[in-house]
């Protein structure tokens, strides 16, 4: 976050999302076509499909300082790419592991379905990873440990 | 082929016509039968209808004398013995807080590790094909009409066997022995048994319906593998008459006509004292 | 070296209102890369356009980024001022600070700061844009359709009146599936044959339509546009070019009447030699090698019988025939296969299914499917329309109609609701009872379902003009009895809304099975990459918006292959999907965007991770050769043609040889490391 | 008495592990049903009350008492629902609330003398359970006509060696038997 604007002492999660072009995406303009106010602590990027994120990804934005990391795709079975959020979650419980083995706190990881339609929840969800990432504080423990190694 | 045995009430008291056929039966096809040491009551009809632990705990507790004696399978010529202590054993097995404490209760471990089997499923196990070739006698003047009754194919969730619908191993083992099973609507059909002694009338109406089938199929004998089947419809049937019965029917056990055809005689299957005579030519004789 | 221009949409006050648009403009210019940054009160408008197209022009930019609105608004608008200006569309990228910042965050000061990590973002990825083209593939006019059902006859008919030539490929030896042989049909208790036979007649006839009955679907290769389709043609043992249609064979044909005709669902019987129904179209004989003695001797070197081909004047008939595969290249297919009866016996096929064994199907002979009683009550059927049941001939004066049977039945595997048989049932009820007026029939039924135009009316006009009995329960049993000497089945059935069992004693009984696909649908599907629920029925791509067309480009569906459905709704989805073959046929070539997966063959280990993947079925494993033939290694190809660029691929290469154009590793860590400095 | 019970359909669904909310009505129990036709409320009925939770009702009918448990229902349901097992449930909670109607007495006094032979022995003695159940039910009903009934049948069996005065083998661990009995909470 910009330091001059904000006190240096109050922290503010920095979360980092990666988000379908059809689902997510549009559900996320949906919350702003509807002036849906959340808290300005999260970056999407865009991607085709759930299905193109892979660990490495995720790790890289906790590698470069993100506290908290959302994944987020259309709903099981309204995939634009027929099963690409399908392979998305069946790796998921993979992900899981492999985050857990290099050293990341699950907690500090989100998946999700937010259709184009559910510009709300997506508000929601976003004020919720805040506010939990908020009460866990900054991710230093990672950092650490990137620094270490 | 060795196997454990529970005969249960039944056949240690108003049917122990059957335990006599089974026995003989058994020991005609070399099938040694382990009996349980000191095996209690199943609960049969009543448990389930009055207390849903007990109806688990008392054919746990069978379970559990089974498990201590190592056996791998367990035969209950009962049907309904073999269905309670198979849902026992399922329920037990699939849900390890039931498995805690059943065995507390009945203050010995059950694990659900038994295979509980009826009569039909022994014969498979000795093959049909063996007890063919064992047979010395042509089963061909027999009619049977194969009568599966109630809990020998429901519900068919714990019994997993044969079609409860349209079962077919009875008649598959009689025709190996050259008999000729009719083709009639009463295969699983109630027979009114569980009221016996409450709903005469009732009984009466249900016995009539499933023996006169029999008989306008063109059977000679009804053959059941039922203990309970067996003392309703046979005990019954002077009811059934005077609701319109054509005319006797014989009704056999399973192991008596697979007795007959390996070259038992009618003393050492016990077959006189049927309420309704069995002619000396179905005797075997 | 980099000069990117980067555009700061005002949006009127919807952006400028919560991003200081200027601060931005200024921290951005700051960025190593940026060659200007500038801001505008509406960036798509016409004078906004030209801005960025003369900065374009004026300062040789290498890249765009439009800091305004969603991509999903105005990237195409963006891209093509680009396009206009010089530069390769795909050199643009865009910011979204309206949707993702001006209107979701009121504090302006906090708002401005993730305007500018925003817009840094898309400059690292725009830095890393390359030129693409988008894919042009050239568009074979031509289209296949697989199944001659009403609904294939009608998307064939469709397309070929628009100018396509169609190949119409049907597996039986005529063109009209199950509606040739249906009595009367609801809603309207019109002749089936009379209103379909015109149209197979226009379908043997049409110059634009080539048809191949008694052929199936061997091998599809290619891509939407491009298909290779192989079609094994089976051995007809009659020459149909040569053959008159006289019928000089079949009369004479010893085995006539003699083998079931599985047409009239084994009710009636045919030759060995025969057409499966009068009004059979190609109007050509087949001979059914199983039964036919010549065909049967020439195994053992011997020449039996001949009776027909020595009957035939014009020399069709030929004992040596083979079947022949046929290749032929289309740009468009339509599925149109239709579906079968649940087979309710006992014995089923799929182990996941179980019959009624209850209901004595396949071993009494007079309880019969639905699809027997339409043969049973048509003018055309065995019995030349005189209700007569299969035993013994007897006019039934009672029947028992039983709905859902197999559909809503979970312990019998099939949970769906067939959607047709309520009405059909009704129709059977009321065709029943026009011929046996002084016959009853019951119907035992658990809901009804009647939706659609003067669909219940018809259904309550079966009840209130027609008296057929409705009871709503289920039947439990059916027992063959005889009563006074008379063979009945006696069905045991409840009446819920009296709250009592109820017994019923037909002569005949109807069981309304379950709609299912036609055997061999998954494997059709296979070849074709299209989906399928888990009974087979094919997944469109979009149950209410993309009703006919399938994730598989190119690929439609019409008619009961698709989900059960009655004629009406079959015949609409058929001109739907032929509709839609012929706006794709008629593109003089189909472009497709050019963000489609590669892979770089010198790094990929051939694992298949990525074949396995693929939802598209895009990737293959290949050889890699040099000139001279001899084998270098295996490496995994994209088939641009397929591939639809989810990306998944690249998730998954152990080896990140796989990458995604448009949104490369390298793009995307760009993206991600540009908020190191800010995190 | 157990422990008074207010959501019925939740304890239903406890003691028969049926998913009550899965019928959808369909009558298939009823119409298979052996005793359907002189039930009061046949077995679709029971399991629309189970399913509504109106239970007490059911409770007192004759029905519960008049099913046969020979599982055709369970066995033939779409849905797969445990038909039998909630019937089992009801007449369960039926003695709990002592609910069920006067001319159930027979079966439950039948049902009873059974268990508590089983109680008493380990096993049952057909003829001390026929003695105890003719005198409880004659001395509550009056029922002459019965013990007539039963009292012929009673030396023809004797006569085929039906029926026995003594067990054959007791079973050694009595007290056992009774523990069980106790630590299920039968009351008899
Ligand atoms: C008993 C009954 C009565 C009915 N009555 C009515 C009514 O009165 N009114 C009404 O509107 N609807 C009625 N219907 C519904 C009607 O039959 C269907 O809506 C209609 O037939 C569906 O047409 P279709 O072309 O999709 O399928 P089908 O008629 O099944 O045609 C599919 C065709 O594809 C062929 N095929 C299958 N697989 C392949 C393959 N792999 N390769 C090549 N060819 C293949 C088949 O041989 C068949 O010719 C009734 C249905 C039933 C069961
Ligand atoms: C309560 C309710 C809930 C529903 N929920 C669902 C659901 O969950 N899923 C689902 O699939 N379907 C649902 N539907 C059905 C769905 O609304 C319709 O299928 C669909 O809207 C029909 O689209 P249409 O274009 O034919 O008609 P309409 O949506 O009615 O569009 C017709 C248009 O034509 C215009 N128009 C009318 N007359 C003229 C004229 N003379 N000149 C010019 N313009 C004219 C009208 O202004 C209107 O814009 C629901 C319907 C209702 C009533
Ligand atoms: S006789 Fe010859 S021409 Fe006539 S229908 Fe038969 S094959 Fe065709
Ligand atoms: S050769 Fe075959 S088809 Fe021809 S007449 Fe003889 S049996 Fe019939
Ligand atoms: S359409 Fe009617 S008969 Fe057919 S499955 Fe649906 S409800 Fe049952
Ligand atoms: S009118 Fe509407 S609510 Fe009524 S049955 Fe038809 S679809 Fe259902
Ligand atoms: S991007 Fe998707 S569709 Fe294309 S090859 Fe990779 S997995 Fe297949
Ligand atoms: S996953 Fe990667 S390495 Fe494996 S085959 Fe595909 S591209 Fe090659
Ligand atoms: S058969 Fe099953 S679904 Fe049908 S009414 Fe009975 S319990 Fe309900
Ligand atoms: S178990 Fe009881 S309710 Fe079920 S069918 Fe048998 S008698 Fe009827």
């Amino acid at each position: 976050m910009n330091a001059e604007t904000k006190s240096t002492d109050a922290f503010e999660p920095k979360i980092v999302a990666f988000v379908c072009n059809w689902c997510t995406y549009l559900g996320a303009d949906l919350a702003g076509t509807n002036r849906l106010e959340y808290p300005a602590n999260i970056r999407i990027l865009r991607l085709p499909c759930t299905g193109r994120v892979d660990f490495n990804l995720i790790v890289k934005a906790f590698e470069i300082g993100a506290d908290a990391v959302l994944v987020s795709g259309c709903h099981p079975g309204d995939c634009h790419y027929t099963a690409g959020n399908f392979h998305a979650r069946r790796r998921w419980d993979l992900f899981r592991e492999l985050l857990d083995t290099v050293g990341i706190d699950l907690n500090r990881v989100y998946f999700s379905w937010i259709s184009a339609a559910e510009g709300a929840k997506f508000q929601k969800l976003v004020t919720e990873i805040v506010d939990k990432t908020r009460e866990m504080g900054p991710y230093e423990d990672y950092k650490k440990l990137v620094a270490e190694s | 082929m060795d196997i454990g045995y529970y005969p249960g009430c039944a056949l240690h008291g108003s049917s122990n016509d059957y335990e006599a056929s089974v026995r003989a039966c058994m020991t005609a096809l070399g099938v040694n039968l382990n009996e349980l040491e000191d095996w209690i009551c199943c609960g049969a009809s009543a448990a389930h209808c009055i207390n849903h632990d007990l109806a688990t705990a008392l054919p746990a507790r069978n379970l559990g004398i089974a498990e201590k004696m190592n056996l791998k399978s367990l035969f209950a010529p009962c049907p309904m013995c073999s269905m309670e202590l198979k849902k026992a054993n399922d329920a037990i097995q699939s849900n390890a807080a039931l498995r805690e404490k059943m065995s507390e209760i009945v203050e010995t471990p059950v694990t659900g590790a038994v295979d509980v089997v009826n009569l039909i499923q022994v014969f498979q196990a000795v093959g049909y094909e063996t007890i063919a070739q064992r047979a010395v006698k042509k089963l061909d003047a027999f009619k049977p009409a194969c009568y599966y009754g109630c809990l020998l194919t429901r519900p068919p969730k714990t019994l997993k066997f044969d079609d409860p619908e349209d079962p077919t191993s009875m008649d598959e083992l009689l025709s190996k022995l050259g008999a000729q099973p009719v083709e009639w609507n009463c295969k699983t059909v109630c027979c009114g048994g569980g009221l016996t002694l409450c709903d005469e009338d009732a009984v009466a109406a249900m016995t009539y319906r499933v023996l006169q089938n029999a008989l306008d199929s063109g059977a000679n004998c009804v053959v059941v593998a039922c203990p309970m089947c067996e003392v309703n419809l046979d005990m019954r049937q002077a009811d059934a008459r005077k609701l319109g019965l054509t005319k006797d029917v014989p009704i056999f056990y399973l192991s008596d006509l697979v007795g007959i055809a390996v070259g038992l005689n009618a003393k050492a299957l016990d077959l006189n004292r049927r309420f309704v005579s069995i002619s000396d030519e179905l005797k075997g004789a | 070296m980099a000069k990117i221009g980067v555009f700061t949409c005002w949006c009127g006050e919807n952006i400028a209102r919560n991003v200081d648009v200027d601060k931005v403009s200024e921290a951005i210019a700051k960025l190593p890369g940026v060659g200007c940054s500038m801001n505008y009160k509406y960036m798509c408008s016409e004078p906004g356009q030209s801005l960025i197209a003369t900065k374009i022009r004026e300062l040789g930019l290498t890249g765009v980024v439009v800091a305004s609105c969603s991509p999903h608004m105005h990237l195409k608008t963006f891209r093509k001022t680009c396009e206009l200006a010089g530069i390769n569309p795909y050199l643009i990228e865009m910011a979204n600070i309206r949707e993702q910042c001006s209107w979701v965050h009121s504090d302006k000061e906090v708002a401005t700061a993730k305007a500018i990590e925003l817009i840094g973002m898309a400059v690292e990825k725009v830095r890393r844009n390359h030129a693409l083209q988008p894919i042009r593939v050239p568009v074979t006019k031509r289209a296949l359709v697989i199944g001659a059902g009403v609904a294939g006859i009608q998307a064939a008919l469709d397309v070929a009146s628009g100018g396509v030539e169609v190949v119409l490929v049907e597996r039986e030896p005529s063109v009209g599936g199950k509606m040739a042989g249906l009595s009367e049909t609801f809603p309207t208790l019109d002749c089936s044959q009379c209103i379909l036979t015109p149209r197979m007649v226009e379908v043997g006839q049409h110059p634009n339509i080539k048809l191949m009955t008694y052929s199936e679907v061997e091998k599809v290769d290619g891509y939407v546009g491009n298909f290779k389709v192989t079609i094994r043609q089976k051995a007809r043992y009659v020459d149909i070019a040569k053959c008159t249609g006289c019928g000089s064979c079949w009369n004479a044909c010893p085995k006539k009447n003699k083998i079931p005709n599985s047409f009239d669902y084994n009710l009636g019987n045919r030759g060995a030699i025969y057409i499966p129904f009068p009004q059979a179209v190609p109007a050509r004989p087949t001979i059914d090698p199983d039964n036919c003695m010549r065909l049967q001797s020439m195994k053992n070197g011997k020449e039996l019988c001949g009776i027909c081909a020595k009957k035939c004047q014009t020399n069709a008939i030929n004992f040596h025939d083979e079947e022949k595969f046929v290749e032929v290249e289309v740009g468009a297919i339509i599925v149109a296969t239709g579906y079968q009866l649940y087979s309710i016996k006992k014995e089923q096929e799929n182990p996941r299914i179980k019959g009624y064994a209850e209901y004595g199907y396949g071993k009494y002979p007079d309880v019969v499917d639905s699809l027997q009683f339409e043969r049973i009550i048509s003018a055309s059927g065995p019995t030349g329309g005189e209700p007569k049941r299969p035993s013994d001939g007897k006019t039934p004066k009672s029947v028992v109609f039983i709905q859902c049977v197999g559909s809503r039945d979970n312990a019998k595997g099939i949970t769906y609701c067939s959607k047709i048989c309520c009405m059909y049932t009704a129709k059977h009820t009321m065709l029943f009872k026009h011929k046996v007026h002084d016959g009853t029939a019951s119907v035992f039924y658990m809901d009804i379902r009647s939706g659609g135009k003067m669909y219940d009316e018809f259904v309550r006009r079966a009840i209130e003009q027609d008296g057929a009995k409705y009871y709503r329960g289920r039947v439990s049993k059916i027992e063959q009895v005889m009563v006074d000497g008379e063979r009945k089945y006696r069905c045991y059935g409840a009446d819920t809304l009296k709250g009592t069992p109820v017994v019923v004693d037909a002569d005949m009984v109807v069981l309304a099975g379950a709609i299912m696909p036609s055997s061999g649908v998954t494997q059709l599907a296979q070849k074709l990459s299209v989906g399928y629920n888990e009974y087979g029925f094919l997944s469109e791509s979009h149950p209410k918006l993309r009703p006919v067309e399938t994730n598989a480009a190119g690929v439609f569906v019409c008619g009961a292959c698709q989900g059960p459905k009655d004629i009406p709704e079959t015949v609409a989805q058929a001109s739907a999907a032929a509709g839609k073959a012929l706006i794709m046929l008629s593109q003089p070539e189909l472009t497709r965007e050019p963000e489609i997966a590669t892979i770089d063959e010198k790094l990929c280990a051939a694992c298949g991770a990525c074949v396995k993947a693929c939802p598209y079925q895009a990737i293959s494993i290949e050889e890699i050769r040099d000139r001279k033939g001899n084998f270098i290694k295996k490496t995994s190809r994209v088939n641009p043609g397929l591939c639809m660029g989810c990306g998944t691929c690249v998730a998954v290469c152990p080896s990140k040889s796989a990458d995604l154009i448009g949104f490369t590793d390298d793009q995307v860590y760009a993206q991600i490391e540009s908020l190191a400095d800010v995190f | 008495m157990s422990k008074p019970v207010q959501d019925w359909s939740a304890r239903v669904e406890e003691l028969s592990g049926a998913k009550l909310n899965d019928c959808y009505q369909c009558g298939k129990c009823t119409a298979g049903c052996p005793r359907a036709e002189v039930m009061d409320v046949p077995p679709t009925r029971i399991m629309r009350s189970a399913q509504t939770g109106d239970v007490l009702e059911v409770a007192k009918a004759r029905s519960i008492w008049q099913c046969l448990s020979c599982q055709t229902c369970t066995a033939r349901c779409p849905k797969n629902v445990e038909v039998a097992g909630v019937v089992d449930a009801l007449r369960q909670i039926s003695i709990e609330t002592n609910t069920f109607s006067d001319e159930s007495l027979k079966v439950v006094s039948f049902q009873k003398a059974f268990l508590r032979s089983v109680r008493r022995n380990g096993r049952t003695n057909e003829t001390e359970m026929a003695t105890d159940f003719e005198a409880r039910y004659f001395f509550r009903r009056f029922d002459v006509a019965n013990v007539v009934r039963v009292g012929l049948l009673g030396p023809k069996m004797i006569a085929r060696g039906k029926m026995h005065f003594k067990l054959g083998s007791p079973v050694k661990d009595k007290a056992l038997v009774k523990r069980i009995f106790d630590k299920c909470g039968v009351e008899l």
